[in-house]
Formats: structure tokens, C-alpha cells, sequence
């Protein structure tokens, strides 16, 4: 069946499960028969459903609170949860190891063997499929807030189907934006349509009457993507899915460091989100978006990570998103202990609470900033759809493959890795250069522009070692990264 | 030019720095031979065989650096380049943990050289050149 | 002679002096003769003049960092101020204790021996006139940053000579705000009186040449003041200390919480406080602006209260003020250690650092409500000239008699203590009761609708509950006090 | 209405959990007799005498409560009110330091009852209540 951006029938998507269940012993459970996993979702309490609370978010105007925290042992994993649950989050994660990504289940379970056997933590995450329906109910039913898988699977189907019938009543991801930044050689038609069979079964349960978040991966690489780039990413995953039947989708966005540009970026998300949800004819939807918390290296120190931190929630409260992701203290060393990530928790909530009825004010630059950025979104979201001949699966694929989608950083060689960024003089996260990224050609006027007049400032030529120093920057103290001065 | 191997081992996909070494290296006036992330032992020791380097520079971001070093040491002495020098960098454990210690582990398993987190590159110049002589 | 906003002759200034240097034996040390002390303050480098580095701030538009810190013992004091040095500092307080505030020489001579004897510091501060001269030099010299003397003096004439000849280039203060927020019967007149000498000490200086930077302290009693009351005092003791000579002022101002009035406010200091003085004539003006982190009660948890601080930092980094006064994650409890010191300090400053490129965008909303501010120290000035008769210092005294000027929450009996502020429903501070303040009647119309509005959407009376919730609600993760829900 | 002497010792002016306390006390039924902040021993003491107190409730805010509060109880006792309830709170030491033994000085001073930072008032109504007798 050739990719395409088109509902798979029941038929369709029930015969590939068969397959996905069978991948892996755990897919055997009797708790993954849909009988089965639909009485359990059902009875689940509605404070507990991920889509639910982030509609209430949402009513409520907050921005609501989630970790990032997974340990490979079920008990130290539940022990991880509940500590942060009382730390004050609002939505539990399990982030899920790197051979669980990988679909590497043999090497998963030795690293769970070798964690037990040593008492320490060998694998940096919670390997979910290994431990099946049960571990995960056992998790899920030992706390009290909605549970998310957080991830990076080019091919999470049996992770999906394991999550959700245990109650995880959401899944993070998507076809492009748990490929290209995560893996290097699994090529995207293949991750498009494990991604579909992901949004088919998220769109299985809305038609059986339950409700499941669906959220596309913001970030991205998390190392000075511009947000056009990321917010086409995440509107094109949110059509994806919505054409399998999702209806609660949260795009999600990772902070450049400019407040405006920040702002405005999540303003931008949202609006145009709807706005192509809407115009592609997708009906009941729910638009939420989440903010991650500066996403690229961070800085050693723990007071000045504390501040990172907080500076960060002061720029997601004002922009007035429905979710945070927390980083830690230890972003820059290592997975955070539990108290290093409650720590951050109760800090971030400080802000995101005090700040709770406060919003930035429209300014003319924040609007024209936005306007960019909605420009830049549109002209990609153009060239794919030309790239596809109408097709936006297909589109994705080309796009990737003649580098009109390009993502800076990022592992994949099915990524063309044309593109390097570089701040303007006022931190802004902008394009230096564009190998063939779809933008018309006054959109890379305003870059180029924006670009010369640092370079100029710092009286240097434009080229890649902006880019580096860019990279470095904020660990060490900086938005911008300017040269040494000698 | 003398040839270094570069890359990042195991499951993980952290590529920034990967690049970020590239550039610095090759800048640094060496034959950086890249090959990426994810990527085995084996990779790196038929890259280093191929090249004829005598560096092998492991990157482990994502916190199975443990797990995916182990017996590194001796493939390479089964295939032949035993003595070859081997680094290893990034954040190479789970967590934050005492350093010392997680260096010890590292040096036992046969590594050269061992750099906690959030050493850049640039600071690994200078052994670099002492080891592979200027 | 009878009090007046004029400047006074050399003549009754050294007349005054003599009395002054002959009230505690440290005053005859031959360094305070203005031969030696000139002669000392025209060798200090101009990397350790306060108000030169103020000047740089302000050119360069960043925002520069001062902690507050003070320990009885020199030796202990000089390690302080190193370490906070290295921390990143730019500028290095000298905290006074409460003994030297009130002038109780003996009583700090007695809690310098016992804390000698204890090994462990018995005052909150730095006794400086108990030192002298001598002791306030070594711990200048030990330095490379300015120093200056923050403390909270009704009577600071001979505490600002000595730490003028000892090389601190800045005292903070004022007959206002160091007196009504910091006594309980000390009268307006003579604080005011012994204010002006301090002024027309730094009057005197700046005649010879040497600059010195003299900063009215701006938050007042720290809790609740709204912006235009302690606005309106920073302009006043600004024009008390421009007409004695003085030519290098930072006025201060405490956050309230609110970003946009945050925000607002300092632009409106940094606006009037420039426009009064040009307007009364005084010349060569350099007028800066400090921002205090958040002055009340602080949240215990530490976490929290670093993410307060970087909260904080956020804000007046884009309120493009000058200087920020730091708190510490030991707020709430007790006087910090070096350590918890430094580490806001690297914390603030990694803020400050990350964001110096960028402002708050002028909007609607920062507009209306800095003029709204503006209006309201207009009406206050005013009401205060009015009330003297067109003399400045007169009118001040008069003015708290009447309590056309009124400070929440001061302890002094010549504060009429009839105003109570609280908050609306957007975190702002306004006004509940007004006692006799000299706000216009459209004004107090403003303030009404607004703490109307709040309390409407609490369902409850407007009365003082509301501002106590509002005193304690920081400290518990709030803005806004609003009721318990039952 | 019960009475209790409230007010701020030496040298302290810290003025707002003053007026809180007053406050909150009145709102509880008992008779608030305020001296304000910057108060002495003594005038504690006096107002206690002059309204028949049977509690003398002492904030101390800015550090130097231990130098304020030594020989307070003595001082009582040679006024004749030996036996009246002493409390103290605020953040009656210099710094962050270990609770317990805080406690313990003061509670050797004297007081009756010793109160760690950041305790509002509204904790503390209980004791009052079962001290004076409800
Ligand atoms: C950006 C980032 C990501 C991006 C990566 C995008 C991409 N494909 O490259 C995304 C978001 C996708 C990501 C994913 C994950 N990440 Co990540 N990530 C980071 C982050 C924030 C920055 C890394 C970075 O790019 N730094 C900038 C570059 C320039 O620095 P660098 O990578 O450290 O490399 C420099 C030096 O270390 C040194 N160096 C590197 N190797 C070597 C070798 C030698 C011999 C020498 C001398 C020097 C040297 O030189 C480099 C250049 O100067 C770090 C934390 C941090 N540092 O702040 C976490 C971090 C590395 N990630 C982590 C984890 C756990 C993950 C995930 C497993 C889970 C998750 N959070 O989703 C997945 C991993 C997926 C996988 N299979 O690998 C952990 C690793 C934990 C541990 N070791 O205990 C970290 C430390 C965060 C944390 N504290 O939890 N991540
Ligand atoms: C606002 C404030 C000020 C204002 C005070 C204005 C005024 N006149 O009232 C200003 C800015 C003027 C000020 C000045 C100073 N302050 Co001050 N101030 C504060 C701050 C931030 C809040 C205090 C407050 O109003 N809280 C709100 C009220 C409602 O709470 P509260 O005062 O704690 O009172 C409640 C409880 O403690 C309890 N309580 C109080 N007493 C008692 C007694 C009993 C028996 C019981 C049961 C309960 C109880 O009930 C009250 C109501 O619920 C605190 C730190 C903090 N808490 O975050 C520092 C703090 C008290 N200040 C401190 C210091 C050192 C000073 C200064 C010496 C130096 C300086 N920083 O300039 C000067 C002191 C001048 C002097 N002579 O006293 C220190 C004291 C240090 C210590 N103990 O080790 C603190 C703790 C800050 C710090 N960590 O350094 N301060």
C-alpha cells in the first residue's frame, strides 16, 4: 500500500496489528484484544485522561506543568512518578529508553537484567514494551495524574498499543518528528506510515468514544531551530493525524531564547494550527500547544540552570500555553535524580502559578514577528503540498528528500542538513543558510538581512562559525554567540 | 594529514556535537572521518582500519556509554589495532555521578582518555596533539 | 534654621560637620579632613566609582547586579564581599546593621565583641562608624568593584562621612525613605535636615571634582506599595538631593508583581525623575534606575525562591533598568550565607547576561498604565507642593501630616498609616483606602473599579482582608490572595 | 476579652507581621495591646503590668533577637510578673540556622514557647488558646 495521506480502513489497520502484535512476546497479552483494552479505558476517571485535562487547561487559561523522568524498574519507576506527582506536576511522562526507540527489545532487556543485577540505572529510560500491559497498568494505576509516553520511536506501534491499553492516555511523536531528529536510517515513508498506524489507533479509540492526546514532537533537534520550521512540522503532523481520526492534538514548540520571537511563535502555533485544521475540513478539534523549556545544551551549574529554568516558565506562562516541559538542574550532566527534577518542578510552577493571570500584551512587534513567522510557515507548507502533488504524506517524503524540509542538526540522512541558523542582533533564531529549504525568496531577504546586520555588528563574515558559537552560547552564558574578544 | 575517527556509539542520536567535533577537528588541520551516530564498535574499528588512524574519538551523549563501550578494547585488539588510542566523551553515564570514579570504569574497560561532561572539544585539542605527536 | 529645600551655604556645612565628627570617636580620625579624604577619593580608580560605573550601565544599557551583604567582623566582612565579588557582582553593598541605623553606637560596639567572642555574627550588618575610616578602607581596598553603604538611616550624617573618606562612592538613602520605613519616632524634619547633609556632603564632593552616586531607596516598606507612592518619594528625595548639589541619582523601585506595571513603572521613574529635575533647573543630571527583586515575603522553599529571583531578573532586564538588587533563596529565614549569596547572584546574572538584547515592547496596555502611573505622581507631587507652600521639604513634612503622602505599612508615627493597597484582578497594586492621599478624584475613581472588579469576581466585600491575603500570597506561590476555597 | 501584649523588640522596625498579628488576634476576641515595633524589654513588660496580660507575644524579624531577648524573663520576675507567658517568633536568629538548638537558647532564656520562621500567626492561635485557657 503506497504512502498517502488518507484514512486507513478498519480493515487495513487491523490486519498491520495483527503483525505489531506479534513483534514482541508482550504483544500477546489478552490485554491489548480491544474488548479488553476499551473496558479498562473507560473506566478510567476523566482526571486521569491527558486529553481531558488539557482541554481543562485550556478553559482555564493556565499553563500546566509536565516532566520529563523515566528509570528502567517498574517499582524505582513508580517511586520517580509519585515523587513528582508531589512535587506538583500536573501530567506524568515516562520517557522511554534509547534501545526501546530503537525497537532494539533484546538489548532493552538486558539493560533492565544489568539494572537490577548492578542497583543502578543502566538504561536512560523506562522500557515500556519490555514490561508490557501489566508494568505499565502497575505504573499508571499507582498515580494519580493522566500518563504520557514521552519517546523518540521511529516505530512506536507496539509501544502505542502497549501505553494506551494500560491508560496512558497519550502518545508523543510523530512520523517526521521522531524519525529525522532520532534516527539515521530509517527512511520517512516508512516513519510516516508507522506514525498513521499510531494516529489510526489514537482515531480507533476516539470513534469508540475515548478520548486520546496526540502529541507531535516540537523540538525537533532542540539546537537553534527557527520556529517556522518546527511550527510547519508540528501543523503537518497535526494534519496527519487528524485525517486518521485524532481529535486532541497538542503541538508543541521549543523556547529560542527571544521573548518575542517566543511568543509570538506559540501565538503563531496555535492560530495556524486551527486555522489548517480547520480549512482542511477536520471537524471537533482541540488545538492545545506546549512549550518545552530551553532545549539545547544547558548550562552547568545548577544556579544558573535554576534561573534557565525560570526564566524559561516566566516566557511559557506570558505566551499563554496550555503545557510546560520542565528541564533539571542536571540538563548538562546527566539524567536528573528525582529530587533535582521535583526541584525544577516546584520551581517552574512558582512561575507559571504567580504569573497565571498575566498574558503579553499585543505590541507591534510582537505582531509583525508573528506574522513572519505565519508567512514562513505557509510558504513551506506550499512547497510540500506542491512537492506531493496535493498529496501531504508524499509531500513530506519529497520535501525531505529535495531539502524544501530541512532540519538543522538533525541525525537523519534522509534529512538534507542544508540548513544552518544563526541569531540576529537581537537573539532571534533566523537562517544563514538555506540549502533548498522552501521559502520565497523575500522570506530569505529578511534572514539574510537580519543575518548581515550582526555579522556587520560583530564585524565578521557570515558564515558557518556564527552557527557554532550559537550552539555554545547559552551553556555558556549568552543568547548571542559572539566572537572572543582577543 | 593524520586521520581521526569520530563518532557516536550505541543507540544514541545526539549529532550536534558530532558536527560540532567534525568542523573543530578538520579546522584543527586533521582528516576527521566521520561516521555519525548510532553507530557500533565495529564501525568505528573498520573505519579506523580503512583510514589507518590512530585515533578513535567516541562520543556517548545519551547515557548508555556503559553499556556500549564495554569490551571495546578487546575487538580492537582482535582485529589487529590493539594499540590504538582510544577517547571517549560527552555525558558517558546515567545521571550525575562522581566523576572519578565513572573515569576509573572507563580506564579499566581500556580507554586512553576519558572527559566528563560538558568538556567542548576545544579543550581536548591540546591531548590530542600530545598523544598523536605534532 | 528652619527646614527648606535650599541648598545650604558652605559655611552652615561646616559648622554642622564639627558636630557631627565630634559624635563618636571614630569621627576624629584626621582621614576625615577633606584634604586627606580628597585626596584619597581623587586616587581611586574609576573602575571603583560607583557612579562612573553607573554611567557605563546606563550607556551600555545593561543591567548590573548588587547583592546586599554585611557582617560585623572587617575580616569576615572582606571575605563576603570577595567571594561576592567573584560571583560576579558589579557592584559590592556594605549592609549596615540595625544598631548603627538607629545610632546605637554602644550597642553595636557590644554586638561586634560578642560575636568576636561567639564566633559567630551577632548583628545583621556591618557596624561602619564603629570601624571607622580605617577598617571601611581595608575592606574597600580588599576589592576591585565600588562599594556602598545600604542601610536604612534616619541620621546617616556621620555613617556617610565615614564611608565617603573611606572610598565608597554611593550612599543609599533619603529623609523619606529612610526614616519612615525604618523608624517609629524619628520627625520628618530632622531626617529630612540630616538628609540634606548627607546630600550636600556629596554636594561638596562633586564641587571637588569627585563624583559620588547617591541612591533614595525605592521600595519603601517593601509590601504593597503601589508605584506612584513610592515613585513620587523617589522624585522628591531626587529633587531634595539635586537642589544640595548632588549630580549622580539612581531611584529605586521595588517589583510588584505585575510585569507590565513592573515594567511601566520604571519607565515612568526613569522619565519623571529626568523631567522634574530638568524642569526645576538642575543641571547635569545623571539619573539611573535601580530594580529590586521582589521586596516581601519570600516563599521558604528554596527552589522556589530561586525561581522568584529569576523571575524577578527577567522582568528588570526588560524594564531596561540599570541595576538590580538581589535577594537570596534564604529570604524568608534568615541573613544568607556567602554561598547562598553567590549563587543568586550567578543566577541573576545569567539572566541579566542572556537577555541584554532585549526590551519590553512598547504596547497599549505598558503605555496606558505608565501614564497612568505618571498621572498619579504628578497629582502627588502636587499635592505635596501645594501643601508647602512651594517649598519642597515643607511640603513633605506637611504632607504626612496630613497624609496627603502616606507609606503602607511603616512603622512611623509620622506616616498616617491610613493607606491599605491591594491587588486587582490582574496582579497589579492598587489602592483600597485612600486616607488622605493626594490622588485626584478621577484617580481614586481608577483604583476603586479595579479592586471592585477583583473583589466582585472573589464574591466578597472589599475590605483589608484583602490586602492581608495580599501579604501573604507571594510567600505561598500567588499574586493574588484570593480567598480559600472552603 | 483577654489581653496580650504584642509589639517588635529593640532595634527592629519590621512593621507588617506587627500589624498582621494585631490583626488576626483582635479578629480571634482577645484584647491587642499593641507597642509597635522598635520596643523595649521594658516597655513590653510595662504594658503587660498596666493591662493584666497573662501573654507577651515577641517579634523579633531582623536578626538581632538573641542580643533583645537575653534576661527578658528575669527582668519580668523583678517586675512582679514573673509567671506571664512569654512567646517569641519571627526570624529571631541571625542567619539559617539549625532549628533545634535555636529553640533550645531561647527556651533556656525563658520563653515559653519558640517559634520557627515563616509561622503565621494563624498557626499559633492554638497554643494561645490552650495557654490562656479557652
Ligand atoms: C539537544 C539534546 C537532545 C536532542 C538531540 C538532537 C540530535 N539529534 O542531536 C534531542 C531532543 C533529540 C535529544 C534526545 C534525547 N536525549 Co538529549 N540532550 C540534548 C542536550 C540538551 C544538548 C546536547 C547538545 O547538543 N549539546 C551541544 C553540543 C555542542 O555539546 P555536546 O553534545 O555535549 O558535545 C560536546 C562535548 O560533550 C564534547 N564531546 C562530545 N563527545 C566527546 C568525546 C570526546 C572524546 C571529547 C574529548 C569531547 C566530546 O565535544 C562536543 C562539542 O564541543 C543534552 C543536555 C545538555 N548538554 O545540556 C541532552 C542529553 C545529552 N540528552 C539526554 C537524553 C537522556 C536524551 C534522550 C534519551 C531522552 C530524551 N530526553 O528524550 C534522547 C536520546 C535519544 C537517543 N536515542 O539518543 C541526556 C543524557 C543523560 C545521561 N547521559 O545521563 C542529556 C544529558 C540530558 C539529561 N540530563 O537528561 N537530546
Ligand atoms: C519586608 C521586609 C523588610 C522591610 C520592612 C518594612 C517594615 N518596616 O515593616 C524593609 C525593606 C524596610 C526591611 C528592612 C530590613 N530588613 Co527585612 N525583611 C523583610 C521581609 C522580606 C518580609 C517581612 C514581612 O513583612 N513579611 C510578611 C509578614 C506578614 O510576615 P512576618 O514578618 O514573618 O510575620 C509573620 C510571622 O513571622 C509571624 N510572627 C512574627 N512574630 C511572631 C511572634 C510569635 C510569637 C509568633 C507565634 C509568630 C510571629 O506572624 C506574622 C504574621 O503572620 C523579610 C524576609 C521574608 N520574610 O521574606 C526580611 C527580613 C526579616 N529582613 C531582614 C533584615 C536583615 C533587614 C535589615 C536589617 C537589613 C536590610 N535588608 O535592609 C533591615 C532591618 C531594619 C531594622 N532596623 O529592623 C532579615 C532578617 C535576618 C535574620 N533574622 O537573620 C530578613 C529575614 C531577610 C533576610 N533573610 O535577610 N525588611
Amino acid at each position: 500500500m503506497e504512502l498517502m495521506n488518507k484514512k486507513w480502513t478498519e480493515a487495513e489497520f487491523l490486519q498491520e496489528r495483527e503483525k505489531v502484535l506479534a513483534s514482541w512476546p508482550t504483544g500477546s497479552d489478552p490485554a491489548l484484544e480491544f474488548s479488553a483494552s476499551l473496558a479498562y479505558l473507560r473506566n478510567i476517571p476523566e482526571t486521569k485522561n491527558f486529553a481531558r485535562k488539557l482541554i481543562r487547561a485550556k478553559q482555564e487559561r493556565i499553563t500546566m506543568i509536565q516532566p520529563r523522568a523515566g528509570v528502567p524498574i517498574v517499582e524505582e519507576h513508580i517511586k520517580l512518578l509519585r515523587y513528582l506527582e508531589g512535587a506538583g506536576a500536573d501530567f506524568l511522562p515516562s520517557t522511554i529508553d534509547s534501545y526501546t526507540r530503537q525497537n532494539r527489545y533484546q538489548e532493552a532487556e538486558k539493560g533492565i537484567r544489568e539494572s537490577e543485577r548492578l542497583g543502578r540505572a543502566l538504561l536512560n529510560g523506562f522500557p515500556a514494551v519490555n514490561h508490557g500491559v501489566d508494568g505499565c497498568k502497575r505504573v499508571f494505576e499507582a498515580v494519580n495524574l493522566p500518563v504520557q509516553a514521552r519517546h523518540g520511536t521511529p516505530d512506536a506501534r507496539l509501544l502505542a498499543e502497549i501505553t494506551h491499553a494500560a491508560g496512558w492516555t497519550s502518545n508523543e511523536g510523530g512520523g517526521i518528528s521522531y524519525n529525522i531528529p532520532y534516527a539515521k536510517s530509517v527512511p520517512l515513508d516508512v516513519s510516516l506510515r508507522t506514525w498513521q498506524y499510531c494516529d489510526r489507533l489514537v482515531g480507533f479509540y476516539e470513534e469508540q468514544g475515548i478520548t486520546i492526546n496526540r502529541e507531535p514532537f516540537g523540538p525537533l533537534t532542540g539546537t537553534l531551530v527557527p520556529p517556522s520550521i518546527s511550527n510547519a512540522v508540528g501543523i503537518i503532523e497535526a494534519l496527519l493525524a487528524a485525517e486518521q481520526g485524532v481529535k486532541n492534538i497538542s503541538v508543541g514548540y521549543g523556547m529560542c531564547g527571544n521573548i518575542i520571537q517566543d511568543i509570538a511563535a506559540i501565538h503563531a502555533l496555535q492560530n495556524q494550527t486551527e486555522r489548517y485544521l480547520e480549512a482542511w475540513g477536520y471537524k471537533d478539534m482541540i488545538v492545545t500547544t506546549v512549550f518545552h523549556q530551553w532545549m539545547g545544551g544547558f548550562p552547568a551549574d545548577e544556579a544558573r540552570a535554576m534561573a534557565l529554568i525560570a526564566m524559561s516558565s516566566t516566557v511559557a506562562t506570558l505566551s499563554g500555553t496550555h503545557k510546560m516541559i520542565t528541564k533539571t538542574t542536571h540538563e548538562s550532566i546527566g539524567i536528573p535524580t528525582k529530587e533535582a527534577n521535583g526541584e525544577a518542578i516546584k520551581a517552574s510552577k512558582f512561575v507559571t502559578n504567580l504569573l497565571k493571570t498575566q498574558f503579553a500584551a499585543e505590541s507591534d512587534k510582537l505582531v509583525s514577528e508573528r506574522m513572519q513567522i505565519e508567512k514562513e510557515v505557509d510558504s513551506l507548507i506550499k512547497f510540500v503540498l506542491e512537492a506531493g502533488k496535493g498529496d501531504l504524506a508524499q509531500g513530506v517524503v519529497r520535501s525531505f528528500e529535495l531539502g524544501l524540509l530541512d532540519i538543522p542538526f538533525a541525525p537523519s540522512k534522509y534529512n538534507l542538513g542544508k540548513v544552518f541558523p544563526a541569531r540576529d542582533e537581537e537573539g532571534n533564531i533566523r537562517i544563514l543558510e538555506f540549502g533548498n529549504l522552501g521559502f520565497t525568496e523575500d522570506i530569505k531577504e529578511f534572514h539574510r538581512a537580519k543575518i548581515k546586520e550582526r555579522a556587520d555588528k560583530e564585524n565578521r563574515e557570515v558564515s558557518f562559525k556564527l552557527t557554532v558559537d550559537d550552539v555554545y552560547s547559552v551553556s555558556m552564558g549568552n543568547l548571542i554567540g559572539r566572537p572572543a574578544k582577543d | 594529514m593524520k586521520a581521526i575517527v569520530i563518532g557516536v556509539i550505541g543507540a544514541d542520536v545526539h549529532a550536534v556535537g558530532n558536527k560540532i567535533i567534525e568542523y573543530t577537528l578538520a579546522n584543527a588541520g586533521y582528516n576527521v572521518v566521520n561516521i555519525g551516530v548510532l553507530s557500533s564498535q565495529e564501525d568505528f574499528i573498520n573505519a579506523a582500519i580503512e583510514t589507518d588512524a590512530k585515533l578513535i574519538l567516541v562520543s556517548s551523549l545519551y547515557g548508555h556509554g556503559e553499556l556500549d563501550c564495554r569490551g571495546m578494547r578487546e575487538k580492537c585488539i582482535e582485529a589487529g589495532i590493539g594499540d590504538i588510542l582510544l577517547y571517549v566523551g560527552g555525558n558517558i553515564v546515567v545521571g550525575k555521578q562522581d566523576f572519578t570514579e565513572v573515569k576509573e570504569r572507563f580506564l579499566q574497560m581500556g580507554f586512553n582518555r576519558v572527559y566528563p561532561p560538558g568538556t567542548p572539544i576545544e579543550k581536548a585539542l591540546g591531548d590530542i596533539k600530545t598523544d598523536l605527536g605534532e
